[in-house]
C-alpha cells in the first residue's frame, strides 16, 4: 500500500544488527512497504538528526532503536506531533507513545547467570560488565545479581571481582581479565560476561593460564561464541533471534502506520513508571545441549559452528 | 570570459575562498536535493540543518582562534558532555527542590552555570598551556579523558531528563524559534545592520583617502547581504509548524485552534545565538586587540612575546573562550536532546577541528576565518545529513565523510598555492 | 657626560645557558643622546647581552633606568621604561601586513575602541615613505617581503614610538646601500633628539661614524670601553680580534 | 651529595631524562605493588605486563618519527583494526579452505599481508601528505574514519574467530613464549651484543681522538646493560605455566606430565618482537642516513628540502613505516585475543601518542627517542593494569591517565628546561 | 674569458608571485673562476635570481650548465650540476649539532653503511678550524649558536663538497670583521681553484674588491652587467640606486 518506514538505529558496532535490518527489510518487502534508515553512530544528538530526517523523507512509522531512553523522546515527540507511530525496538524509550518490542534485557542478565550458576553452583565468580556508557549494561548487571543473590547470601558463591568494559571492547576485557585473575592467583571459577565480545576477550585471558573450560556466559550468538560454546570454552550465549525481532517490529510498524492494532501486545509498565504498549519476545540460552536449535534457525552454518568440536551435534 | 568573471569578483573584493565554499555547499545541497527527488532543498529540512549546525558551529568560531595560534583543542566534546551532564542533573535533581519545579529561575542558573563552567575549565587548559607550556595537544588529550570520565561520577552514567521547560527552548524545536513576527524583525534589523556597517566601512576608508570599490560593486554586495538575510528569514517563515504540534502549543497557552489555522516556525532560537555568536566572534577578530594579537602569535609567537603581547595570558583567555563557548554549545546540544546522557558530545572535537579546518583555518598557524568555520560547520553537516536522508550506511558514511575532509583541505591548499598566498 | 645619570646601566650582567657563560660579567651604561657600539667576534656575547635589557632573556646583575634600579622580567617591563628593539631576527608576525607589525601591541583604536586599521595604514604609509621609499607592499603579509624589506619594517617599528632607549642590533646586515645611508642618517636624528642608541654592528668603520663610544666583548667578557674619538679602527680591531684593551676606557 | 650525584651520572653518560622516566616507573610499580599487597611486582604480573605493552609500544616506535617530523598519525588504531579483521577473515574464511585448515602457509600469508597492507596504507597517506601537502592531522583524521568505516565493511561487522594456531603464537599466552632454554640462550646473546657494541664505539671514538667516558664508567655501563638484559629473562623465566595450560601443552606435544613437572614461560613472544623492532628502530634513527633526515627534517624541513633531502618522499617512507609497524601490532593485538572484533584498536592512535610524547618526543618536533617511546608505553600500560588490578572503575581509569598524561609532559618540560635544552 | 662557455648561463629568468613579477626577464652568465656580484636595493630580486638556479624556486626561462641546457625542478637538481648555495636565511636544521649540517644530505658512512659520525665529527673540527678558529661548540645543537657562529656553519657547508658553482647570498651579513676577512680570503681561494661563484653582497666596497663582474638589479630587472675594472663605487651606486646603466655591460 506504498507504505514508508524508517528505521533509526543507534550503531551498527555490535555483530547483530545487520541481521536485524535484514528481518525487518524482509518484513517490509511482505508488506509492500519501503525502508529507510540512518545510523547514529552511538550519538543521542545525531540520532534525533537522524529521526528528524527520516520524518522529512514522509516515514509513515518509526522503528527506533534508541542510544539513549530519555534523549530519544524529542525524537518521539517530533514523531507524535506528525501523528506518526514509533516502536521502540530492542531499547526501552520512556514515553507512553512508543511502543516497546524486545528481549527484556534484565532477562538476558538472569539467564546468563543462571546457566553460570548451573555450572558452577560454588566458587568465586567475576563479573565483567559492558560499556560504562550504555545503560543496558546495568540492566544486564542487575538481571544477573537477582538470580546470584541467593546464592552470594548462602556464602555458595563470592563475587571476588567486577569491572565494566570500557565501550564493549574485547581487548579491554582482556586485560582486565588477566589482572583479575593475576590478584585472585587464579582462584576464579567462573565468569559471568555481559556479552559475546566480552566473553572472548574474557576466554583469551583464561587459556593463557589453561583454565579455558571455566563456566562463561555471554549474549548476542556471535558467530566466533557459538563455536566456543560447540569446543566447551564458553557456557552459553543468550540468543536473542534478531529475525525474530526484525520481522515483529517490520510487522508492528506497517500495521500502526495503517492505524490497526497489534496482535499480542500487552500493557506493560516500565520501571520509571510508563505504561506502554508493548510485546517481549523470549532470548533463548544457547549452550552445549541446544546448539540444533541455532543451526535448525539457519542462524549459523554448521561448518562455522564446529570447527574444532567434538559435540554430538557436530557429527 | 573566465578572465572577466575573475576581473568581476575581484572588483566586489569577495574572497575567493568564501566564494568556493559556498559553491561546494550549494553543489552538495543540489545534488542531495536530486538524489532525494527535491526532499532537501525544502524549508523543513534547511530548517532542520540550520538547528543541526548550531552546536558544533559555535564551538567552530572559538575553535578558530585556537588553531591560529597553533594549538587545538581535543577536549571540546567531553567537556561538553560533561557541561551538560552537570547543569543538567543540576536541574533535574537539585533546583526544583530548591526553587520549584519550572521556577524561572531554574533557565536562566542553568545558562550562567554552563558558560562559566566552561570558561573556568577552558582558563585552567589555557593556563597549563600558556604557563606551563605543556603543549595544547597533552592538555587537551587529558582533559577529553578526564572530562568524559568526570561525566560518568556525576550521575554514575544515569540520563538526566526532562530539562527545563524554558531552557529546552534554546535547542530549538517547534516551541524553540522567534515566530514568524519576531522573526521578519530580526531579519529586517539585521539587513539594515548589515548595509550600514559596510557603508560606514566604505566612508572611513575614502576618509583616508584610501581607493574603496566603486559604487555598483558596494551596490552588489550590500543588496546580497541583506538580500540573504531576508531570504533566510523568509524560507524560515515558510516551514509550518506540525499538526500535532500547534495542538500542544495551542492548548499550554490557552488559544483557539480553529480548522484552517497554519503557524509557522520562524527562526529558531539556537540559530539566533549562533548568528550572535558569529558577529560577535568576527568583531573580535577582526577589529579588537585581542584578535589582533590572536593573528599575531599564530604567525610568530616569538615575535609576538617579543612585541610586548603577554602571549601566555593571551592563551588563557583564547581557552576560556573556547571554553565559555563549548559551555554555549553544551546548552543548545542539551536543550535540543531535553537529556543528556553520557554519550553526549561523543566525537564532536573532531567536527569542530574539521569544520574549522575546512573553513580554511590553518593548522600551521595564523590563518583562518570566523565565517569560514561556521560554513565548514554548515558543509559537514549538510554531508551528514543528506547522506541520512539518501541512507547511505553508517560505515560507509564515515568513510565518505573521511575523503571528503581531506579533499576539502587539498582543495583549499592548492587553491592558495594557485593564489600565492 | 658622564657627570649626567646615565639612561641605562648595566651592571656585573651574567647569564648562562646550559653551563655555558654566555655573558659574563658584563657592566655598560648609555646616555641620553648617545650611541654606544657593542663589538666582537661572532658569539661573543653581543646579541645575549641586549637581550637582557630587551627582556627577552632573564640573567643576573642589575639595571638602571635613570638611576633607578629596575626588574626587567619580559619585554612588556622592558617597553614601560621606553626601551625599544629591532632584534637581529627581526622578530615579524609574518601572517600579517607591514602596518600590523609596525603597531603590534600599540595598535590605534577608534573612539569605539575598536582597532582602527585605516590610521595605522595611513601612519605607515608615512614612515616608510621616509625609511624606504621603495616599499610599496602595503597590503602583503611581511612573509612575502625580502630580507631588506623586513628589516625596514622592524626599524620602523621601533623608532616611531618616542623610544628613549634603542638597542639596534645588526640594523643595517641585510641592507642596501641607499638603505643603510638613511638609516645612519636616522640615528643622527634620534641621537639628535636626545635618544640613548646600542647599536650592534660589525662594520667597524660605520661604528666609528655613528657611535660617541664602542663597547668590545670577546668570549662573553667586556674587553673595555673606549671613547670612539681617542681610538682608530686598528685600534677597534685588535680589541675585536685579540681581546686587547688599548687603556683607553672612558666609563 | 646532590651534586656529586649528578656528576656520577653525568661521567656515566646516562641522559638524565631516561633516569627519570625509569624512576617514574619504579616509583609506579612500587606504589602499585604495595597497594595490591605485592602482587604488582611478580613475575606473572610483569610478563602480563610485558605483553599488554607489546602492540602500542611497536607502533610507538614508529610514532616517534612521524612526531619528529611535526606530523601526528590519528589512524593507527583504526588501521590496526581494519588490517586485523581482513587478515583475520582471510584466515578464518578464506585460506582454510584454500589450504586446509592449519596449514603452515596460513601464518606465513597473514604476517606477510599484515605488514604489506600497513605499510601500503602508510605510504598512500604519506603520499597525501608529503606530495600533496595535505597536513598528517587531518589526513590522519580522515583514514581514522575511513578504516573504522571499512574494518565493518570486511565482514558486515562480524567478529572473526578463533584464528590459526600457529598465528595465534605470536599474540604470548603460555604456548607463545620462548621457553625457558631458548629465553636463556637470546638472553646471552642479546647481553653480549649490548656489550660487544658498546665496546666497539669506544674503540671507534678513540681512534679518532675524541675523549672517551673513564673506564669504571664504561664498565659500569657494560655490566647494567648486560644485567638488565639477564635480569629480565631471568624473571621471565620464573614464572611458572598454570597447571591446566602445561596439561594442554603436553597434551598437544605428547609428552607425559609426571607430578612435580613445572615448566617457566620465559620471554613472550611479542615481548621479543617489540624488542627486535626496539632495536632495528634505534639503528635507524640513530645509524642511517634516513634517521639522520628524519631529524633534520624534524628541526628544520625547509633547511632539509634545500640541503637536498627529498622530504617528499621521506614523508611516504616515515608513514610506511609507521603503517608496517601497525600491521605488526595488529598481528600481536589480534593474536592475543584470538578474535577481532570491530571494536579493535579502538582509542589506540590516543594511547600510541601518549607513550611517544611522555618519552620524551616533542610535538613541535626534531626531539624523540625509541627507548623513550617504549618507556612511555611502559609507563602507560602499567597505570592501567596497574588501576585495573586495583580495581579502579573505567571511568576514574580515565581521569587518572588523564592526569597523568598532563603531568608527565610537564615534568618533562620543567626537566628540560633545567638542562638548557 | 668571454670565449670560453660559461660554467652558468641563465636567459630570461622570471617569475611572479601571486601576480607581482619578481624577476623579470633577467639573464646572467658566470665563467669558470670567475666572481660574479650581484647588486641591487632591497627586493630588487636578487635572492629569488639565485633561488632559481639553486633549485628552490622555478621559474620560466633557460638555464646552461656548461653549455648544456638543464632542468633545475628542485635542490637535489641543482646539487647534481655541483651547484652549491649559501642562503640568506642559512637553512640549518637547528635540532642537529655543526657535524650534521655540514654533512646533511652527503653523509659519511662506515663500511657497513651506518653514519659514521666520528669521521664527520672529525672533518668539521679541521674545517670550522680554518673558517672561524673561535668556535668551540661542535656538541651543540646549531640553535645554541649566534647569528654568526651559524653563518660559518652554512659557509662550511657549501664549500667544502667541491662545489663547481657557489651561490653566496650576504654571505657575510652576520660576521664579524675578522671572520669576514676570512670568508673573502676563502673566495680567493676558491676563484683560484676555478670555482664560479655568484656573491650578493650589499658592501659596494667588497664587491669591488672580490667580484670580477657585477650585475645589478632594480625592481626585478636587470640594470645591466659591468666589468669591475672598468667602474667606480659611483657607478656601481648609481645603477643602483637610479637604475641607470653606464654603458659598460660586459656580457
Ligand atoms: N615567497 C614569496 N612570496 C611573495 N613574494 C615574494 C616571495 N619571495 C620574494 N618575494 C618578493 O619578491 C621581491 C624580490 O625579493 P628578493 O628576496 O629576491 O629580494 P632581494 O633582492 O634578495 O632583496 P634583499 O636585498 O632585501 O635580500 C620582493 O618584492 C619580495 O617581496
Ligand atoms: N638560546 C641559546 N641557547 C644556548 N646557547 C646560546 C643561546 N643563545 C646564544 N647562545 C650562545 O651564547 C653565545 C653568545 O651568543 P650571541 O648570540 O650573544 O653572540 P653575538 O655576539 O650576538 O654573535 P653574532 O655576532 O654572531 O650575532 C654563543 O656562544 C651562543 O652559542
Ligand atoms: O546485544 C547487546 C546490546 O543489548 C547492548 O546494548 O550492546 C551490546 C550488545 O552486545
Ligand atoms: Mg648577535
Ligand atoms: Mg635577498
Amino acid at each position: 500500500e506504498g507504505l514508508t518506514v524508517g528505521v533509526s538505529w543507534s550503531n551498527f558496532q555490535e555483530e547483530r544488527w545487520k541481521t536485524d535490518e535484514a528481518a525487518i527489510k524482509a518484513a517490509l518487502d511482505a508488506a509492500g512497504a519501503s525502508y529507510i534508515s540512518a545510523d547514529a553512530q552511538s550519538s543521542s544528538g545525531k540520532q534525533l538528526a537522524d529521526i528528524e530526517s527520516l520524518i522529512a523523507q514522509g516515514a509513515d512509522a518509526l522503528i527506533i532503536l534508541g542510544q539513549d531512553t530519555a534523549a530519544v523522546i524529542p525524537a518521539v515527540q517530533a514523531a507524535a506531533d506528525e501523528e506518526i507511530p514509533v516502536v521502540a525496538y530492542d531499547r526501552l524509550i520512556e514515553d507512553s507513545r512508543a511502543f516497546y518490542l524486545t528481549f527484556d534485557n534484565v532477562e538476558v542478565g538472569r539467564m546468563q547467570a543462571r546457566a553460570v550458576l548451573a555450572a558452577m553452583p560454588k566458587g568465586n565468580y567475576v563479573m565483567i560488565k559492558g560499556s560504562p556508557t550504555d545503560p543496558n549494561a546495568d540492566f544486564l548487571r542487575g538481571g544477573q545479581q537477582e538470580v546470584l543473590q541467593a546464592a552470594v547470601d548462602a556464602g555458595d558463591i563470592t563475587i571476588v571481582a567486577e569491572a565494566y568494559t570500557d565501550g564493549w571492547v574485547p581487548a579491554n576485557a582482556q586485560r582486565n581479565m588477566e589482572q583479575i585473575l593475576t590478584a585472585q592467583d587464579n582462584k576464579v571459577d567462573a565468569v559471568v560476561a555481559s556479552n559475546d565480545g566480552t566473553a572472548g576477550g574474557v576466554v583469551a585471558a583464561l587459556t593463557a593460564q589453561g583454565l579455558e573450560g571455566l563456566p562463561v556466559s555471554g549474549q548476542d550468538g556471535d558467530h566466533a561464541a557459538l563455536n566456543r560454546v560447540a569446543t566447551g570454552t564458553q557456557t552459553v550465549s543468550v540468543w536473542k533471534d534478531a529475525r525474530e525481532l526484525g520481522k515483529a517490529a517490520g510487522e508492528i510498524a506497517v500495521a500502526l502506520a495503517g492505524g490497526k492494532s497489534v496482535d499480542g501486545a500487552v500493557e506493560w509498565t516500565s520501571p520509571g513508571g510508563t505504561t506502554m504498549n508493548s510485546m517481549f519476545l523470549a532470548p533463548v540460552p544457547i549452550s552445549a545441549d541446544n546448539l540444533n536449535v541455532v543451526v535448525d534457525a539457519g542462524w549459523i552454518e554448521k561448518d562455522a559452528l564446529c570447527a574444532g568440536s567434538t559435540l554430538e551435534v557436530c557429527k | 570570459m573566465q578572465n572577466s568573471a575573475k576581473n568581476f569578483f575581484s572588483k566586489l573584493g569577495i574572497d575567493a575562498r568564501l566564494l568556493g565554499m559556498v559553491g561546494a555547499l550549494v553543489v552538495l545541497w543540489i545534488v542531495f536535493d536530486l538524489i532525494t527527488g527535491g526532499r532537501f532543498l525544502t524549508p523543513r529540512n534547511l530548517f532542520n540543518l540550520s538547528v543541526q549546525t548550531a552546536s558544533v558551529a559555535v564551538m567552530a568560531t572559538g575553535m578558530v582562534f585556537v588553531i591560529v595560534t597553533r594549538n587545538i583543542d581535543l577536549s571540546v566534546g567531553s567537556m561538553l558532555g560533561f557541561i551538560g551532564m552537570v547543569v543538567a542533573a543540576i536541574q533535574v535533581q537539585v533546583l526544583p527542590d530548591v526553587l520549584g519545579l519550572g521556577h524561572p529561575l531554574i533557565w536562566i542558573i542553568g545558562v550562567l552555570l554552563a558558560i562559566s563552567m566552561g570558561a573556568l575549565l577552558g582558563a585552567f587548559q589555557g593556563w597549563v598551556i600558556g604557563y606551563l607550556t605543556v603543549p595544547a595537544f597533552i592538555v587537551t588529550l587529558g582533559g577529553f579523558l578526564v572530562y568524559r570520565g568526570a561525566m560518568w561520577w556525576v550521575t554514575k552514567g544515569q540520563t538526566q531528563a526532562p530539562l527545563d521547560a524554558t531552557f529546552r527552548l534554546l535547542g530549538g524545536g517547534a516551541e524553540g524559534t522567534l515566530g514568524e513576527t519576531l522573526s521578519w524583525v530580526f531579519g529586517v534589523i539585521a539587513a539594515v545592520a548589515a548595509v550600514g556597517i559596510m557603508l560606514m566601512s566604505r566612508r572611513r576608508k575614502s576618509s583616508h583617502g584610501f581607493t574603496v570599490k566603486p559604487v555598483w560593486a558596494e551596490g552588489i554586495l550590500m543588496g546580497l547581504a541583506g538580500g540573504l538575510i531576508i531570504c533566510f528569514v523568509w524560507v524560515m517563515n515558510s516551514y509550518p509548524i506540525a499538526k500535532g504540534a500547534m495542538k500542544r502549543i495551542a492548548a499550554a497557552d490557552g488559544i483557539e485552534l480553529t480548522e484552517g489555522m497554519v503557524w509557522y516556525h520562524g527562526v529558531a532560537i539556537p540559530v539566533v545565538i549562533l548568528l550572535a555568536v558569529t558577529v560577535c566572534m568576527t568583531i573580535v577578530a577582526q577589529r579588537t586587540r585581542f584578535g589582533r594579537y590572536v593573528y599575531a602569535t599564530g604567525g610568530n609567537p616569538e615575535a609576538a612575546e617579543l612585541s610586548g603581547i603577554n602571549t601566555r595570558l593571551l592563551t588563557v583567555k583564547i581557552f576560556a573562550l573556547m571554553g565559555a563557548l563549548t559551555g554555549i554549545a553544551s546548552i543548545i546540544a542539551s536543550a535540543r536532546l531535553n537529556a543528556v546522557d553520557v554519550g553526549l558530545g561523543t566525537l564532536d572535537e573532531l567536527r569542530v577541528i574539521a569544520a574549522a579546518v575546512i573553513g580554511g583555518t590553518a593548522l600551521s598557524g595564523g590563518f583562518g576565518t570566523i565565517y569560514g568555520a561556521v560554513i565548514g560547520a554548515l558543509i559537514m553537516q549538510s554531508l551528514q545529513s543528506g547522506m541520512a536522508s539518501v541512507g547511505v550506511d553508517a560505515p560507509l558514511q564515515s568513510i565518505v565523510v573521511g575523503i571528503v575532509l581531506v579533499f576539502a583541505v587539498w582543495v583549499d591548499i592548492v587553491y592558495r598555492r594557485r593564489a600565492g598566498l | 657626560m658622564d657627570t649626567k645619570t646615565p639612561l641605562i646601566e648595566m651592571k656585573n650582567m651574567s647569564i648562562s645557558f646550559g653551563g655555558v657563560r654566555a655573558v659574563d660579567d658584563v657592566s655598560v651604561d648609555l646616555h641620553p643622546g648617545e650611541v654606544v657600539g657593542l663589538l666582537g667576534h661572532n658569539g661573543a656575547g653581543k646579541s645575549t647581552l641586549i637581550k637582557m635589557l630587551s627582556g627577552a632573556y632573564q640573567g643576573t646583575g642589575d639595571i638602571y633606568v635613570n638611576g633607578e634600579k629596575v626588574e626587567i622580567h619580559n619585554p612588556r617591563d622592558a617597553r614601560k621604561y621606553n626601551i625599544e628593539t629591532i632584534y637581529q631576527t627581526l622578530a615579524l608576525a609574518d601572517n600579517l601586513d607591514a602596518a600590523a607589525n609596525l603597531f603590534l601591541g600599540r595598535e590605534l583604536l577608534t573612539p569605539a575602541g575598536t582597532l582602527d586599521d585605516d590610521a595605522m595604514e595611513a601612519e605607515t604609509r608615512k614612515i616608510m615613505g621616509r625609511l624606504n621609499p621603495n616599499f610599496q607592499k602595503f597590503s602583503s603579509p611581511v612573509s612575502a617581503l625580502s630580507g631588506g624589506q623586513r628589516q625596514s619594517v622592524a626599524i620602523a617599528r621601533a623608532v616611531y614610538f618616542n623610544a628613549r632607549i634603542l638597542i639596534m642590533d645588526e640594523p643595517t646586515a641585510a641592507l642596501g646601500p641607499q638603505e643603510t645611508q638613511m638609516v645612519a642618517e636616522l640615528i643622527q636624528q634620534l641621537k639628535a633628539d636626545g635618544i640613548g642608541i646600542f647599536l650592534i654592528d660589525h662594520d667597524v668603520h660605520a661604528v666609528l661614524q655613528l657611535c660617541d663610544r664602542a663597547s668590545v666583548m670577546k668570549n662573553g667578557k667586556l674587553v673595555g670601553t673606549v671613547n670612539i674619538p681617542d681610538v682608530t679602527d686598528d685600534d677597534l680591531l685588535s680589541m675585536i680580534i685579540l681581546g686587547k684593551n688599548p687603556g683607553e676606557a672612558a666609563a
